[in-house]
């Protein structure tokens, strides 16, 4: 037989609750309990107004560049729901929903915008990673984590959340293939938003789908409708209950639309037509999920009101909690590089100073030492006034 | 002549030699209908069109990997680095691959390319958006690197950089990107690479600093009543030492001020080839403002952790009270 | 319709000329001339001898680490014959068989192995880049020609070559990707031999195949038999046509079978059974075609010996070339560093010195200079007796 | 007390602690059954089982980031790079990740991780297998860096490294993996890191070195007629420099030597601190001899790259006669 066939693959596509909240029973029905999708909704309603809130304290110029999450709540917290509370999750920076429904606390997150590192140490275990800045390199990371409760003998999974762009960095190839490999349980979630800031997403891939980049490691793939949060939990059931089973990886591509700009930094409107993105907001995760709870009746105007200003003083909170924080030490830097920190960097942090002549001024004549000690109380006068 | 920023000086030294030379191509992230994330390829796409000024897949590797080929195929690439602290995925193509060709192919095969790379800290950026990696690039045998200090120096330098044969990384201070305006010639000029800059004369003492920094090092000299020497080294591969040497033997003390962590900061060469020319010259060991030897802190400590002015005029006074 | 398909996918292997030399006729028949069949097979005969002179250079001193074609040579060679002569052909380090054909000396390859760049520098243009030992790194630059030329209106695609284990690379997955997106007519060649040194293919690669690898980006895919001179033939004319036509990449996997160590500073027997190897043997590419050249009558045990006389000589005249270059000259490594080589090297170039006192004598006392002139000469005539 | 090489002795160090503390994992590419190309990790996998001891994907960068990610969870992986060559695509990984994740989370999770690499020339290896990068990773702030020059510092060193919370880069000097034997003690020592050895005393110059420079360094000492003073660093961050500005106070010379290129080695650091600690003692400027700011040639020239005892004993001359 001179041609043979010798693989051959089918990629699915899953969608249950459609932008027009039309309902698929077959799949959906007994997937997420009423009780259940009453605080999914919450949770999607809360992220969505703390993009709000974000967004409204950058421009005040109370925080730095911050990430919205618009439209993408779906996905994160399909994958939050289904995981078991201590299964890692190991994310990139546009999945605050499924953070907030493990437990991380908002201010957490809103530090870490505020440039302030304490966010990415809030009060564990919640099985997270901080956010990744740098794209592409925590999935890597997720499988580590993975391989080592699999080499402690511990029953803990993993899922890893990348956008479309990420999805071309080399790191995303080695670890899909590590994981695959070396038989890592890891639900790798490409989160298909069709922007990486102003690149569209066919300049990342001129596949017709991000999910048939498992295939290359032999992996389950599946594409589901990001927005709709019965298409990610029953895809993620799926994909867990197969890695945990197996041992094995599973690819899972969210697709999914960015509504608001890639972050405050950034200007949408140069680079995308107001058609497309309108188009996208009638598939808002949220408008069809308020939709759905209205038609089973267990939805209306009054829990939403409730809802709305229980999520406000949430959020005001939690702003309130991570702008009343203290100042960071200005040793922090120092004493957080290593557990045993080495005395060079005691004397840099002691007297803030890495010329030879501040750090041991006692080499200088006396007036020269006053007016160095002068200099550096008013020094240090002036950063305490900042 | 124009009243330029850092960001239109060099627009418009990538405008004027890609008109000239049609080998420039410019490649990226977001580089092409956004003119990148901070407009410095603004327009170019609208000018030059898609084969020329192009978008590329997010991952930094293959930005350089692609562009070493087509320098190797007879092109100049322009291919941006988003920020500093995204050469690391980027590192192997650029250290064991840009840098070597000419040299393991004994000059068969050579990479002529520009590496645009905002660079430093004091935007308020995210993590990893406000490192200073010039000493490692400089650590690499067979680049040239270079980090203006303003616009004029960043067109002339630019416009230098795009006519080398081999690979260069062209850093741009992201802190003075829009801070500083300067008369701009539109006419063509370049400033040679591996000449440093006198910014102010002066025979107390001498600063070397390059990027950013000299714009510290500046508001220290006008707080200074001493008279201080300040050169810009422009190019920190090669770099002028001459300049230096010169400046050093004649004031008898030396302050290197930069934003990269101490320990093997770019400053410490520096600091020991002074010590090796002017041995007999100097009158107080060579002193380094730097970064600490910390991770650069997110943004609420950043300034803490730059050389500003206070640092520099300490080391200043201590340097000259030795 | 809530679960759709949205990719299917099929991966076909093709194999002509068999391990038993069963030929098959509907695909192979016109497909290589008598005449280029009976050049093909010399060219493998000529890798294979260079190998063992080579292997025993290496043993006696001669030569440092040398990695062996052996067993390959189909590989390479099919695809240097389907290429046009100016398309690039981009390779790793066990594709001489495929270089020879394109007319890249022997020496070259030889001086490469004995340390020596100048053996990177031999007469162009052959279209071919120098061998590359860091894995994984070539194919970005094989994007990168063949996008030059694309941008030049030039009509030239490129082959890139590399092994089952670089394919695990991150350098890998964004070549494929940045080729397939940005519309780049390369031909990628998975050579996989099973094993990366010690490592065997499963842990590179979980999946049934490497060239499905390919169908992440879209790219079409084809499994050959690499020991086959007609299936790589084959394939590389059907992607060859693909890549010039549509100006995109195309993925071959080709399936071989390293018969030698890794390379002569490896001991294969450490890792891997005779048993294995044994059978490989007899999957041979250049018995077979011999087998298949005599079952057309072409071939004969005295035409045999004179291809084999020819080779022996050749190769003894290529091992002199390489022998008899002059000594690299000291100042090389220096000037070959840049176009315009910067003063400080210069000035480490001529005083071959990295000590400022060295490089500038003039500052010590005179007998201290004489001394060192004296050192400098010693040291420079200690070289020169190397 | 066994006769040992250097391999031999890491080997035993890496069985003697993986028998203490079964969080260490060891991997990379061939280190399981073929026990690594340097046979290193010989034995291992068969002793310690294919889950502790196992072979990678060919992927530095996920070798690495699997690491990171093991540490994170509470292990301390011990992965291996074939060669210094082969840090490239791991160098994001390491210096954008493992050496921040301490404090970019404040301590919530941190990198206890031991990366183990062969370094540096002299055993006529092709291309991008004899570099020495060691200045690269000391400029990188969360990174201990540790190069042994013989068997027995070997043993105590990586045992220190395998006990460190932080990632350590443990850089093996190919040279002398075998070129030296020493006296090994099969009992627990360690050798901290930061702490420098003295090697042979003397009062006319101090050379400082590290790694299979020191070899050299001796060849240049048993040659000569002073008394000089050897100080192996050992441990290239955090450097002792105290041991270092104690020597060259007491010597007033210093030549500083190493493998890697001048510009930015680790020379410069070090040349910088001793005139920052030791001006007025200073009788000469220190003095470098490393590589040359070229591309580590191919083997046919590495020998005339690397520095060796004749350019060494010229650096002795020159400095003691200034
Ligand atoms: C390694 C790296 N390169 C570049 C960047 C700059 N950058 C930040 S976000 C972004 C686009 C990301 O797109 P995608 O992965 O699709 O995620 P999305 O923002 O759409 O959620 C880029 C280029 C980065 N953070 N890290
Ligand atoms: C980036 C990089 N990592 C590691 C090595 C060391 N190394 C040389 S060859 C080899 C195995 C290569 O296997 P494969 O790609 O299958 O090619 P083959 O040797 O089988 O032809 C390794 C690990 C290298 N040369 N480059
Ligand atoms: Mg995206
Ligand atoms: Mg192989």
């Amino acid at each position: 037989m001179p041609i043979t066939t010798v693989y051959t693959a089918e990629i699915k596509k899953i969608s249950i609750l459609d932008e027009h909240a039309n309902f698929d029973e077959k799949l959906g029905d007994g997937l997420i309990s009423n009780d259940d999708l009453v605080r999914l909704y919450g949770a999607m309603v809360a992220c969505r107004h703390l993009d709000e809130v974000a967004f409204r304290l950058q421009r005040s110029g109370r925080m730095g560049t911050y990430p919205q999450n618009m439209g993408q709540e779906a996905t994160s917290l399909g994958a939050a729901f289904v995981l078991r509370p201590d299964d890692w999750m190991v994310t990139c920076y546009r999945e605050n929903c499924g953070l907030f429904w493990r437990g991380v606390p908002m201010e957490g997150i809103l530090l870490h915008w505020m440039g302030d590192e304490r966010g990415n140490a809030m009060p564990k275990p919640h099985w997270v990673t901080p956010i990744y800045v740098p794209l592409g390199t925590q999935m890597l990371h997720a499988a580590g984590l993975t391989l080592a409760a699999k080499y402690r003998g511990v029953d803990r999974i993993a899922c890893t959340f990348f956008g479309d762009g990420a999805a071309s960095e080399g790191d995303f190839h080695e670890a899909c293939n590590f994981a695959s490999n070396l038989e890592i349980p890891v639900v790798f979630v490409c989160q298909n938003n069709f922007w990486a800031i102003s690149t569209p997403s066919k300049i990342n891939s001129a596949a017709p789908t991000f999910a048939q980049r498992g295939l290359s490691y032999g992996m389950p793939c599946v594409q589901v409708d990001g927005n709709d949060i019965f298409a990610t939990v029953y895809a993620m059931k799926q994909a867990t209950e197969y890695t945990r089973k197996h041992g094995k990886p599973y690819f899972v591509e969210m697709v999914t639309y960015r509504l608001g700009d890639h972050t405050t930094a950034d200007d949408a409107k140069r680079y995308r037509d107001a058609d497309e993105v309108e188009s996208w907001r009638r598939k808002d995760p949220i408008i069809r999920l308020n939709a759905h709870l209205k038609n089973l009746r267990i939805w209306d105007d009054e829990k939403e009101a409730a809802l709305r200003s229980k999520v406000e003083q949430d959020i005001a909170d939690a702003v309130a909690r991570a702008e009343n924080i203290s100042p960071p030490e200005r040793t922090d830097p120092f004493d957080s590089m290593y557990a045993d920190v080495p005395a060079d960097l005691i004397l840099q942090r002691d007297t803030r100073h890495t010329h030879s002549l501040g750090q041991d001024p006692s080499q200088l004549p006396p007036e020269a030492q006053e007016r160095a000690a002068a200099m550096d109380a008013a020094a240090h006068a002036q950063h305490s006034a900042h | 002549m124009a009243h330029l920023t850092l960001v239109q000086a060099i627009n418009l030294a990538l405008i004027q030699e890609m008109e000239k030379n049609d080998a420039i191509v410019v490649l990226g992230e977001d580089i092409g209908v956004n003119g990148g994330v901070f407009r410095v390829t603004e327009g170019l796409q609208k000018r030059f069109g898609g084969s020329r000024v192009f978008d590329t897949p997010l991952a930094e590797s293959g930005i350089i990997g692609l562009s070493i080929g087509m320098a190797m195929g007879g092109l100049h690439p322009v291919p941006e680095i988003q920020f500093e602290g995204f050469l690391g995925p980027a590192y192997d193509q650029i250290c064991s691959h840009a840098a070597r060709m000419r040299s393991r192919t004994r000059g068969a095969f050579t990479v002529p390319m520009t590496i645009r790379v905002p660079v430093g800290g004091g935007i308020h950026a995210p993590e990893l958006h406000s490192d200073s990696p010039e000493s490692i690039y400089a650590h690499t045998p067979g680049l040239k690197v270079v980090m203006p200090s303003s616009p004029y120096d960043a067109k002339g330098l630019l416009v230098a950089a795009l006519r080398e044969p081999d690979p260069v990384i062209f850093f741009e201070p992201k802190r003075i990107y829009r801070a500083i305006r300067e008369e701009v010639p539109e006419d063509d000029y370049t400033l040679p690479l591996g000449v440093a800059r006198t910014v102010c004369e002066g025979t107390d003492l001498t600063i070397v600093s390059w990027g950013a920094s000299v714009v510290q090092c500046m508001q220290a000299i006008e707080k200074s009543e001493q008279s201080i020497e300040l050169i810009d080294l422009r190019t920190i591969y090669p770099f002028d030492m001459d300049a230096v040497a010169t400046s050093v033997k004649k004031t008898g003390r030396c302050v290197v001020v930069h934003e990269a962590p101490l320990t093997c900061g770019f400053g410490s060469e520096i600091a020991a080839r002074i010590m090796e020319r002017c041995f007999l010259h100097l009158e107080a060991p060579v002193q380094r403002v730097a970064g600490f030897d910390t991770t650069m802190p997110y943004y609420k400590m950043e300034l803490d952790y730059l050389p500003d002015a206070n640092r520099v005029a300490r080391a200043i006074q201590d340097c000259l009270a030795y």
